[in-house]
């Protein structure tokens, strides 16, 4: 809902389990001049910085309204980092401490994990959920939807689809856990982001969502690679 | 359908004594969209060229895989035989059998042969997809801008003019001549430097093609080679002129070593560009003259040698020498750089004339005591394993070139990139001295790194050389293989423009619709935005995902399939 | 109406980027180049400093574009029979001197060089391995054309063999070639003839020759090189074993009374790339760098000379050798050396290797040459360039002169210097707008 | 030892690895025949989506060679390549893949023997892991 004016503040509600970063790129749209408030939650805010980064949102015409999400909501996330870095509204809740969703993933015998993955994947319909609801997805049209990467057009639509998304995401997902429930079939996609995510930390000190850490990192400069091997980053 | 014409080469022993040509042909028979498949004894020569340009006009062929050797050296030939047979040169696909097959698995045989196959069917697959391609031209505008009337710039205009290019030279001073204003005398050669500046001068000034902006600044540039917009502007007047290329000669100037023994305190400390400018004025009284090389360079914080002081130290001393031989001249160094013949020759002068050298050491700089007018110096002499005190009632700090206050500015207004002290970088240290990354763009003289009179003068006249080549062409060449954008679907989120390394991509707006647009003119097609783009919407020509995702396909298959 | 043609003398870096400037200027260029291959010195080395970039990587791609430009015509393995007229219509007389192969046949497919059954030392792996009689100098060879060395080839030698005529498939073997004279005329001339190492046994204090593991330089560049005779592995010569430590010597024969006055330019950075090199193929090697004056003025050289210092260990020893003489047997050397400041001392000591860093002279075509072409050489023997305004200008006009030709310089002073020969080249050939 | 041929793709940059692989070939320096080489520009336009669809349909191994950071013929492309090629590892390891089938190495165009051993240690890898596991699985 956009809001020209408010009178009545007290009636407005704040818990709307949409993506705000992905709605401002819709208002951007029509919505060329002016500056736009916008209630914002800790994920809401790093989604922003990661398109204000990519030029497709302008950081200077937004105030954001930090909002603190509940107890209930930050232990429904499985959120580690649920305080904006200012709070208008709501009260800061402790984070999970670290999410170890994942952790019996990592656990597996390789061969069970791709396993598992498969069965996983199997499941998909294809439906792209996880797209249409995703605040960083900022592509009007997929290359998923396309043949080149994925040779049978069926449902499901194989490994590749997935890793595509996934490697997309490296440099800009904030964890906010809208792919996964936006999946009809119970796909643990924020599992799969958050695995990814402590990776670009151990390896490139990258953290999506900071708006210190200007560059999209995998294509630039930033974080120079070393010669020796270059396996080891 | 596409008819390709497959041409598997022998190269005498060379593939056929590791790879069975004939397996190999009947194979590339059965691979989609294939036409005709041959073999040649020698692909590349006159003969080879000749039957692929029959086989391609009898077959009817309508592109070409030749799985020979490497591309490196041969893609041209044959690029230029489908042409001549009338096929786009890009419709053209070089397999690689010999160096990349047959050498490496000579006591394998059917190894080789199997591996052949794979790469034959990968580079049909890829030539299935092949699109012909056009090398663009853009049209050059013949005129170049210079930046700087320091003696680099003033070479290279006069270089410019004399080769009939007219040339804009901006200066940001009232006078020409750049640090050699302050300079008397030009060694190692002895030239007086007034004269040099004038004979430049003097060309530039008789010219009709020559334009002299004093007091005047770059304020803006835009475009690319071929076509840039400069606005240089004097006062409250801006000037556009479309230039085709862009020399920066923007040089250095002299540090001036605040609190450096006694610097700024002690009249009698002075720089060694002063000392040029007394030299030049009137001579000097002084008699005990002590030279400090090495003032506030090669130390942490401005490591680097800047490579003209001591030879200039080496020219003062003899000099002042030859004015009063009475002067005692010691000279204070760390390493005396005279590179070279005649700056060899001249430390050997200055040795022989009595100058007297001293090396003292980074850990035990030079220390300085003053009495009035006379000054005391005390300095480990390294060679002699002990200190020494020397008396001197001139003290001359040979420091460094360091870069303009303004080269920040100047980097940012011509987007040229600067190293860690200042100074433009080049695009390549060792083979591209003249040339920045950007093409159109070249540097010379100081502006770059510290160099002498004649450095500054041969940079001056290369760059002139870079930039009139473009505009003697009166066009530059596109490169076929660019990147080009798919606006449909980009969603502009500028992953291509950070990833070009050549700044070739810019994201535009048209009429609300933001996406991506590649200047052909400036991309070098390395396809580093390909990579970084989420939505396919950039692609290589030349190399687009289909092809290459046909390649993995046609592999993928041949593992799971066979190549039987 | 003919392009304006420009004959450059010599197809090293100098010459080539000459050459491509030229050719891209729109000018028909000739390169004479006497080996059987351009590329010149740098073609051999492994690494260039400061950036340790790789040689031939960045060189081979010129060297290919040099031979596929339109404009340009290479003579390889030719030289200037004479040179006539002057500016602006010189008559050059080149004689391509025979390969006995037939280039348009050859492919370089390499079966002639596997059968030749003679071997020779290469001189482009510095003598520290052999070639065939009949070969391409190296791998990336430009032209890519193989020739024979008639000096050495048993048919041409003694007429028996043949052998690489009867493997030929390509026809391309003809032992009865004759040179083939080129004559043409030109606008302009560029020198651009390089160097030639000082021969380093002439002075033997330094124990080239004399002790087995005293070699070159530019041997050491070939010994480290990845595609060089030990593939990289840094061995030293007398046992091909691994050396526990290395010296350098600095100067050998230049600044130097009594052999050549002036500096090289270069040695001091090469030999601190080197070492860094060293180092890094093996990492306990322990180096010693034995000079006079560390001269690092190029961009990027004095941090270059500090990381080899800090970064990797290597001594910088302010002294000039004495003497090198043998160790114990055939291995390792003893090297003399006096420490610096008044109790200076005599040092001996044991070194499994040791590195000359010799003079660079000019090349010893330059008198000829010189006196063919009517210019001046310098004291030193390099061309001489008197006019300060035109710093790639020789003595007699027309006649431009870069690399190493004109004096000690390294790689990115070559390069911009044919730039400038270029520049010139156009000025002069374009008639002069001012003059 | 196990008779398993893995079947590798491997994609070179034309400047430096593409040449170090051809000099490896003039230098007859032998090697497994098990890897296929694509040609590409510069290893920075090696998208993880072409590793990731070779490993998706069996394909045994990726090898990803450049130039040498600072020998990049196109300045600081292979910085890209660098973060690239290891993260899209990172992530085949994430859904069980074993993360050594893909391998990004540096082969200058004078290093015929590096681009040997690369190839040969990297096959005798491939060999010791057996076949790509995804071979044998259907959507």
């Amino acid at each position: 809902m956009l809001l020209e004016r408010v009178d009545n503040p007290g009636k407005l509600r704040f818990d709307v389990p949409y993506q705000m970063a992905m709605i401002l790129t819709k208002i951007n749209r029509f919505v060329k001049e002016g500056k736009i408030a916008i209630v914002a939650r800790r994920c809401d805010e790093k989604a922003i910085a990661e398109l204000v980064k990519r030029d497709l949102l302008d950081g200077s015409r937004l105030e954001l309204i930090g909002l603190a999400c509940s107890a209930e909501q930050v232990e429904a996330c499985r959120c580690t980092d649920p305080c904006p870095s200012r709070v208008d509204i709501g009260q800061p809740s402790e984070p999970v401490k670290d999410d170890q969703n994942f952790a019996g993933m990592l656990d597996m015998s390789l061969e069970d994990r791709l396993d598992f993955w498969i069965n996983q994947f199997r499941k998909c319909n294809k439906c792209f959920g996880c797209t249409l609801n995703c605040p960083v997805c900022f592509c009007d049209e997929c290359l998923l939807e396309e043949k080149t990467f994925a040779p049978d057009k069926g449902i499901p639509p194989g490994l590749t689809f997935h890793l595509i998304r996934t490697v997309h995401l490296a440099d800009k997902c904030v964890e906010c856990g809208e792919c996964e429930r936006s999946c009809p079939v119970d796909i643990p996609l924020l599992s799969l982001r958050k695995m990814v995510n402590r990776d670009m930390k151990k390896m490139f000190n990258y953290v999506s969502g900071d708006p210190e850490r200007m560059s999209p990192l995998l294509t630039t400069l930033e974080g120079d690679p070393m010669e020796d091997d270059p396996n080891v980053c | 359908m596409t008819r390709i014409g497959v041409f598997i080469c022998h190269c005498g022993h060379n593939i056929a004594s590791a790879i069975d040509i004939e397996k190999v042909v009947e194979y590339a028979k059965g691979l989609p969209g294939v036409a005709y498949a041959g073999h040649n004894l020698y692909s590349c020569s006159q003969e080879g060229l000749g039957s692929i340009k029959k086989s391609i006009e009898d077959n009817d062929l309508d592109r070409v895989v030749v799985a020979a050797c490497t591309p490196r050296t041969h893609e041209p030939l044959f690029r230029r035989a489908c042409e001549q047979a009338g096929i786009n040169k890009y419709l053209f696909e070089f397999v690689n059998i010999r160096e990349h097959c047959s050498w490496i698995h000579a006591k394998e045989p059917e190894a080789a042969t199997e591996k052949a196959k794979k790469l034959v069917a990968m580079g049909v697959a890829k030539a299935a997809l092949l699109e012909p391609q056009e090398e663009g031209e853009s049209e050059v505008v013949p005129r170049t801008v210079v930046i700087g009337a320091g003696i680099s710039g003033l070479a290279a205009t006069a270089s410019l003019l004399e080769q009939g290019i007219e040339t804009h030279l901006v200066e940001r001073g009232d006078r020409v001549g750049g640090l050699l204003k302050d300079i008397s005398m030009v060694g190692p050669e002895g030239i007086c430097s007034r004269d040099l500046i004038e004979a430049l001068v003097d060309d530039i000034e008789n010219s009709p093609k020559a334009h002299l902006h004093l007091n005047s600044r770059v304020k803006e540039l835009k475009g690319f080679i071929g076509n840039f917009d400069v606005i240089i502007t004097k006062g409250d007047e801006d000037l556009t002129v479309k230039a085709g290329a862009i020399i920066v000669a923007t040089g250095a100037q002299e540090l001036q070593p605040k609190g450096e023994y006694g610097f700024g305190e002690h009249p009698a400390v002075i720089t060694q560009l002063e000392l040029e400018r007394r030299l030049g004025r009137s001579g000097l009284a002084a008699k005990k003259i002590v030279i400090v090389n090495c003032t506030g360079s090669r130390q942490p914080g401005r490591e680097y040698c800047s490579r003209i002081c001591c030879n200039a130290s080496l020219k003062n001393a003899i000099r002042i020498l030859e004015a009063n031989p009475e002067a005692k001249i010691t000279i204070l160094h760390r390493d005396i750089m005279s590179c070279g013949t005649t700056a060899e020759a001249l430390y050997r002068e200055a040795s022989e004339k009595g100058v007297r050298f001293v090396r003292y050491g980074l850990e035990q700089k030079p220390g300085i005591s003053t009495h009035g007018k006379s000054i005391k110096l005390k300095v480990f002499d390294e060679a002699l394993d002990e200190s020494i005190d020397l008396d001197a009632d001139l003290i001359v700090l040979a420091t460094p070139l360091v870069s303009p206050d303004d080269s920040e500015e100047t980097s940012k207004l011509l987007k040229v990139p600067r190293d860690k002290y200042g100074f433009f970088l080049e695009a390549h240290v060792k083979l591209r001295p003249v040339e920045f990354a950007t093409d159109g763009v070249f540097v010379c003289g100081s502006a770059r790194w510290p160099v002498s009179a004649r450095e500054s003068i041969w940079q001056g006249q290369a760059a002139a050389a870079k930039a009139s080549i473009p505009i003697s062409e009166g066009k530059v060449r596109i490169e076929a293989i660019t990147a080009e954008v798919d606006s449909e679907k980009c969603a502009a989120c500028g992953n291509c423009v950070l990833a070009c390394p050549y700044e070739a991509i810019e994201i535009v707006d048209d009429e609300g619709r933001r996406a991506a647009k590649v200047s052909e003119a400036q991309c070098k097609g390395c396809g580093t935005c390909v990579a970084a783009c989420h939505n396919d919407a950039i692609q290589q020509k030349g190399f687009s995902s289909r092809q290459l995702g046909a390649m993995i396909d046609a592999l993928a298959r041949a593992s799971t399939e066979g190549t039987q | 109406m003919d392009k304006n043609r420009v004959v450059v003398i010599g197809g090293g870096i100098a010459g080539i980027q000459a050459s491509l400037d030229l050719a891209d200027r729109g000018y028909e260029v000739h390169v004479v180049e006497k080996s059987p291959s351009i590329g010149g010195h740098m073609a051999q080395l492994d690494k260039t400093f400061p950036t340790n970039d790789c040689s031939l990587c960045i060189l081979s791609p010129k060297m290919i574009s040099c031979a596929d430009h339109d404009n340009v015509v290479l003579h390889t393995y030719s030289e200037l029979d004479s040179v006539d007229g002057a500016y602006p219509d010189f008559k050059v007389r080149i004689r391509e001197k025979a390969r006995f192969i037939n280039t348009d046949r050859c492919t370089a497919c390499g079966d002639c060089i596997a059968k030749c059954p003679v071997k020779v030392p290469s001189e482009f792996e510095e003598g520290l391995s052999k070639r065939k009689a009949i070969y391409l100098p190296f791998p990336q060879a430009v032209p890519r054309k193989v020739t024979i060395d008639k000096d050495h080839c048993r048919m041409l030698t003694k007429e028996k063999c043949g052998v690489c005529k009867k493997i030929c498939q390509a026809g391309a073997i003809d032992y009865e070639q004759e040179d083939r004279i080129v004559e043409l005329s030109a606008s302009a001339v560029v020198v651009a003839n390089g160097f030639d190492l000082m021969d380093a046994t002439s002075m033997p204090q330094f124990g080239l020759g004399i002790c087995k593991d005293v070699i070159t330089s530019i041997q050491f560049e070939r010994i480290l090189s990845a595609s060089g005779p030990t593939n990289g592995h840094l061995q030293r010569p007398s046992d091909a074993t691994e050396p526990r430590n290395l010296g350098f010597v600095q100067c050998v024969g230049s600044r130097d009374a009594k052999t050549h006055n002036y500096c090289s330019s270069v040695c001091c950075m090469y030999a601190t790339k080197e070492s860094i090199l060293a180092r890094e193929h093996a990492p306990d090697v322990d180096i010693a760098i034995f000079y006079m004056d560390m001269r690092a003025t190029g961009k990027g050289f004095q941090e270059f000379v500090s990381r080899a210092k800090e970064t990797y260990g290597v001594r910088y020893i302010r002294s000039r050798p004495a003497k090198i003489q043998p160790a114990n047997g055939d291995s390792g050397v003893l090297m003399s050396y006096e420490t610096r400041g008044l109790d200076g001392e005599s040092k001996t000591e044991e070194f499994d290797m040791m590195v000359l860093c010799p003079a660079l002279l000019p090349s010893g075509d330059n008198a000829r040459l010189a006196e063919m072409l009517g210019v001046e050489l310098d004291d030193d023997g390099f061309f001489r360039t008197p006019d300060l305004i035109h710093p790639v200008d020789t003595t007699g006009r027309g006649i431009l002169v870069c690399g190493f030709a004109s004096g000690p310089i390294d790689i990115p002073d070559s390069v911009s210097q044919a730039s400038a020969v270029a520049a010139r080249a156009a000025e002069l050939i374009e008639g002069g707008e001012l003059r | 030892m196990n008779d398993f041929n893995p079947n590798i793709l491997a994609f070179c940059c034309n400047w430096c690895s593409y040449a170090g692989a051809d000099l490896a070939g003039v230098n007859r320096l032998q090697m497994p025949p098990n890897v296929n080489v694509v040609r590409v520009m510069c290893s920075a336009s090696v998208k993880p989506e072409y590793v990731f669809k070779a490993i998706s349909q069996g394909i045994d191994g990726v090898l990803v060679l450049g130039c040498h950071i600072g020998d990049c013929h196109y300045l600081t492309g292979n910085h890209r390549t660098a973060k690239r090629i290891p993260l899209a590892a990172k992530i085949l390891d994430k859904v069980g893949i074993d993360s050594r089938r893909v391998r990004l190495d540096w082969v200058s165009a004078a290093e015929g023997e590096k681009f040997q051993k690369v190839v040969t240690e990297f096959v005798e890898e491939m060999r010791s892991l057996g076949p790509n596991p995804m071979k044998e699985v259907r959507f």
